[in-house]
């Protein structure tokens, strides 16, 4: 057991899953003998050379576009969009051959590929630098969309994610990089994609979220927890494509309250996904509506207005107490 | 301004076969008389097959199609010369050269009549890439096949095609960037056909030839008479030896013409005239293939009657196949969302096969 | 008055834009000596010249770009993407530009700017031309989406939205570009922007589509009042982003039950976002759950099996009756 | 293989002052007395911002911005020989161009601590295009803006920039190519700095040059030595005339280096060598430039430091402004979505009030 930050972690899964498979490289833009702009692959150029440490030139669609043919070649190439900023240069290729080529060819072809994105605000990061757009990757059938919370739980999905017969998007939260730090084991560690975890039980109501808003997440949960007495179920989604249902209606139906936490913007977000699950499969043990806490349909602000945007653990609150008063 | 020259290049035009059949015979390859023939009868079978697969579409039993008349001396003559190592990647109209890779014949015609099942392969080995619809996107793909095979320790190259419209893509520029920074055993060919739809190649791009767009990349071009086979065949060759080699990769500019419809959806009266059609077909490249072959004494009048009866029965065989009553699942698409289970699926499939039943058999109704 | 297709309407809209305003011009993929793929654009080229209607080079991303740098100079461009399938290859310059200019700049440059794309199945086409991903642009902020679905509504829609001082994605149903005429009035329309169509009014239940889906969705209406003398009330969202909540709300609250039609696969589309909200503003009229009748969660399949993967109007009755015997 | 060739190309170098200073007399642009000395001034004030704001980094007075010590050759004069009705439009590494056209210096200031403020122009006129971070995307919309430009009949040229890394975004080859087909009035500066974060220039193409991608599109280019701010004079002034004369677009490598960091969240001692850093600051443009204003007899070392201590103040005033207390509202976000009005804005921003209310002034609590 060492105590790891994420960013610590993440490089351990790359090298555990370089180091288990050959078929494995990296590459993408500074990744190799800069060791990438947030220091994650460090090291991985030294341990495993340029040939699988792959500096790219600057140019997102051809970094999935090359690995799209280096996975149909059977190779399992882990590339980078240095921020999820970037990534929508990439759209094309992602929507039209990673999501499709499975089903192009009924499973003749497949991309066993894994996209690295660091998303997400509080850095204070120039323009472009602070979305969390997962539900443009997550609509698209064909499409795995996975977002870690911590150190523990990054390394084990990105082991899974690497070892995933389809393509994956990783969603990194940038804001939780270096932000705490995490007992990972020793051994390698791997979590099923697309399986939620219920980080604490409860029967009063259901809290929902992932990637970098756990932490708000659990600091509400523990706030009102004490300051009302209740027992509040906390739900870490990990993936949200394919999005774990059962999971999230097993508890609502126990619950019959449920907040979502999201930091994308709301409309057309994921909670909105989670709230019409909850509609379908929960209806009737409803006992109140389904509460968001999401960022405002607006234009990201630069990061000078960026912190009154970002949901806090006080609008969780806030939240949950609306939804148990109701 | 007076300036210092640090850079020069220039674009080679190379012809073997001039548009009578006439030979430049110290270019000529002097291919086995075997080879030529079998050079002949792939590209006979591919306008056979462009000319039925027309009718079909016209009787409503065939979809859409993009016909490959006209370009048959670029892909069949690229694909005789790969290896089987080599990864054939296509856009959508090289039909011929796909068909000497080893796609059935079948394969185009499921393909073009909306079945999934046109794209599976007799045998994966064959190394051919499915249908690229999105324009471009297919020019990275090649070059990570091409790296993956360097780096799995094969001596492979890739090949790959596009048309004139299809360098405007900026996938085309990445592609081909990455490819010559990695050295990586690539051709690119252009398959100039002077028509991207209704643009023509003066109005798709200022540069006097689609070679030069190598130059961009530091990659070695050369500008090819498409219609010519053996010509194409010499630069195949040459190029495919440089990205053997571990010289990197190599553009060839094919020039062509695209002398039907850019696909059965398509009229180009709208936009061309017949007066430039006509020019295009007495430069098209099977007559001067044949007049060649006829000079050599391989071919007459009879043989040419017998190859085009044992083509059509060739293809009337793939199109009795194809026509066969099939039993193909409805549901196929959810086996092939993701390689793993999922129980969303599962209930949507349930779902499904219920709305099937609902709805009976015939044709859903979408108002 | 006269019968016009969506094409012809479409056309209409664009001759007299272009005749009320000089700084509106047109440019695509073959718009210009072709007329378009569908001949929508048939007979510009010869009313305007080509200084207003521009063949552009194939490269979506220039297209949406040129037309960026267009309108900043205050030009009115009017781009068409061929088919939505290619859009994806013009999300970075949509993401990043499109939809951000105006607040990145508090206003002071604005992007009056129009992408037509037709979009979704049923018309028997290849791979990329029969999707339906209206909300990976509505989930932007800043993007706003216009949905037609007919003929009069298409062109009073696309003289608003070449009005409108923001850039507006205009996704053209295919599949009703020529399957039926409507009256369309002499004088020119202008629908507003975000503000939904009430069909029908009825007081039983409330049925929500927009696009090539309202047919098969008036359709079903049409049988089910038939059937069961019930009332129903059919919304034309006509604009999904942004969505009139209003409308949605109001008739809801009347009814007590919804029905969502889509096309687009299921999870995170747009239905999943109006089966939020009516959560969070209706919560306490529901009497049952809200249907979401959508596309699978699957690869859009080939031609040779799409009919069963569209929503038809068997699957809309289907889905009334449910909701309304819940 | 024997081939003809049919096209044919060099790529020129251009330099008018050494890194010594010394100029060639034949290709002296020979500027003004009060243009070379305003010249040196814009560099003077463009080097001396950098290293203020590098300060105010350091001390969490100011976010991250990416230092442009070293291109102050690059933009400096091609926005001086601008005329007003041009476009100029910036990647992020144009600052000096950027104040000479005419942005106030609290502008860079307020951008690069988060605030929008540093966006908005005093006059839209000033024609200035925000930065634009996304790399490449800037190109097409150069290409939009000189289309417009003669649309509505005006004499003007845009001049777009990017970096060696950004041309390998499809944008850059997309942009250049409408640009081209169009004959817009366009000019392309590749700001060539050798360095793209850690990439070098070696790995970013394989191309010699960087003034070639433009044979690609068939527009011609230059190699220039962007440390030479007269040589920069005499190329856009030529590819000013040629974009103005309705020959289509023109393109300008400007070979630099990026002596700083690549932003302040960059340890270049990851990827390259001090020795390297020395040798390129030997021929850092201020240096050269002030050595040809002495040999004129326009400058020596009491009308430098008037000049520094002048720059200086000139900062010290635009960081006083910047750090000033502001009063701007919270809520801006929600007046730019759209130009029109929409409930669910007023509503969600509303909340928003509501929710900075309760969380109170100080930074949200994110966890
Ligand atoms: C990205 C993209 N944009 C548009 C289209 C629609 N389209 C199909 S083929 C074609 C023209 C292709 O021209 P070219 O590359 O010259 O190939 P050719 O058809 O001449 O073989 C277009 C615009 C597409 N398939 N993909
Ligand atoms: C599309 C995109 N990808 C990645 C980045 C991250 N990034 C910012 S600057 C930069 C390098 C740019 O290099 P170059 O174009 O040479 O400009 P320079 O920084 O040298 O001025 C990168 C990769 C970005 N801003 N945009
Ligand atoms: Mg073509
Ligand atoms: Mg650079």
């Amino acid at each position: 057991m060492a105590k790891l930050t994420m960013v610590q972690a993440i490089n351990l899964a790359l090298t555990e899953e370089m180091e288990r498979d050959p078929g494995v490289l990296v590459l993408g833009e500074d990744v190799a003998q800069d060791g990438g702009v947030f220091r994650l692959t460090d090291g991985l150029l030294e341990k495993f050379g340029p040939g699988r440490v792959l500096d790219t030139p600057l140019a997102e669609s051809a970094i999935l576009g090359t690995s799209i043919g280096m996975a149909m070649a059977g190779l399992r190439p882990v590339c980078e969009m240095q921020f999820c900023g970037f990534s929508y240069l990439m759209m094309g290729q992602f929507e039209a051959h990673a999501t499709r080529m499975r089903a192009r060819t009924h499973g003749q072809v497949t991309l066993p590929l894994v996209i690295r994105m660091p998303y997400g605000g509080g850095v204070r990061a120039l323009e472009h630098h602070s979305e969390s757009r997962e539900v443009l990757w997550a609509h698209l059938p064909g499409a795995k969309v996975v977002l870690p919370s911590g150190p523990r739980n990054a390394r084990a999905l990105l082991a899974a994610a690497i070892r995933d017969p389809d393509p994956v998007v990783f969603m990194e939260p940038k804001h939780s990089y270096r932000a705490f730090r995490e007992e990972v084991p020793d051994e390698p560690e791997v979590l099923p994609i697309g399986k939620a975890q219920v980080v604490q039980s409860g029967t009063d109501v259901t809290l929902v979220s992932w990637g970098a808003m756990m932490r708000p997440t659990l600091k509400a949960a523990a706030e009102i927890t004490g300051k009302r007495g209740v027992s509040i179920e906390v739900i870490d989604l990990l993936s949200i494509a394919p999005l774990d249902a059962q999971a999230i209606t097993d508890s609502v139906r126990k619950t019959g309250r449920c907040v979502v936490v999201q930091e994308a913007p709301r409309s057309f977000g994921p909670s909105s996904e989670i709230t019409a699950l909850i509609n379908d499969k929960a209806f009737l043990y409803l006992e109140a509506p389904v509460a968001r806490v999401t960022g405002y349909d607006v234009v990201t602000p630069y990061f000078g207005r960026e912190k009154h945007y970002i949901p806090s653990a006080g609008r969780v609150a806030r939240a949950l107490e609306t939804t148990l008063d109701f | 301004m007076p300036r210092k020259p640090v850079a020069k290049f220039t674009i080679d035009h190379l012809q073997v076969l001039d548009e009578h059949g006439v030979v430049d015979a110290k270019l000529d390859p002097k291919l086995p008389d075997e080879r030529l023939l079998e050079m002949y009868r792939w590209m006979r079978l591919a306008r056979e097959l462009d000319e039925r697969m027309l009718k079909l579409q016209r009787q409503g039993r065939l979809g859409t199609f993009p016909p490959n008349t006209g370009h048959e001396a670029v892909s069949i003559p690229v694909a005789m010369a790969m290896g089987p190592k080599d990864w054939f990647v296509g856009a959508f109209r090289e039909t011929g050269g796909r068909l000497v890779r080893g796609e059935p014949l079948t394969s185009p015609l499921y393909y073009y009549n909306g079945w999934e099942e046109g794209n599976i392969l007799p045998d994966p080995a064959l190394r051919i890439t499915p249908v690229s619809v999105v324009i471009g996107c297919q020019v990275p793909h090649a070059a990570g096949l091409a790296f993956a095979s360097r780096y799995q320790g094969e001596d492979a190259a890739t090949v790959c095609f596009i048309g004139d419209g299809g360098t405007s893509e900026g996938d085309f520029h990445e592609g081909l960037n990455f490819a010559a920074v990695w050295k990586a055993p690539m051709v690119c060919i252009v398959q100039n056909n002077q028509w991207a739809i209704s643009i023509p190649r003066s109005a798709q791009t200022a540069s006097q030839t689609m070679a030069q767009k190598a130059i961009a990349f530091g990659i070695p071009c050369v500008q090819v008479d498409g219609n010519d086979a053996l010509a194409m065949w010499v630069a195949i060759n040459e190029a495919l030896d440089h990205a053997r080699s571990g010289k990197g990769p190599y553009l060839i500019e094919a020039v062509t013409y695209r002398l039907m419809m850019h696909t059965t959806a398509d009229d180009p009266k709208k936009y061309r005239s017949e007066a430039e059609e006509k020019c295009a077909w007495e430069k098209e490249p099977l007559i001067r293939f044949r007049a060649y072959l006829a000079g050599k004494g391989l071919w007459d009048d009879g043989k040419e009657g017998a190859l085009i009866a044992e083509v059509k029965e060739q293809v009337d065989q793939a199109v009795r196949a194809f026509e066969a009553p099939v039993d193909w699942a409805q549901d196929t698409a959810f086996d092939h969302v993701y390689g793993t289970d999922h129980p969303h699926l599962h209930e949507q499939r349930a779902e499904f096969l219920a709305n099937v039943r609902f709805d009976g058999g015939k044709e859903a109704d979408h108002g």
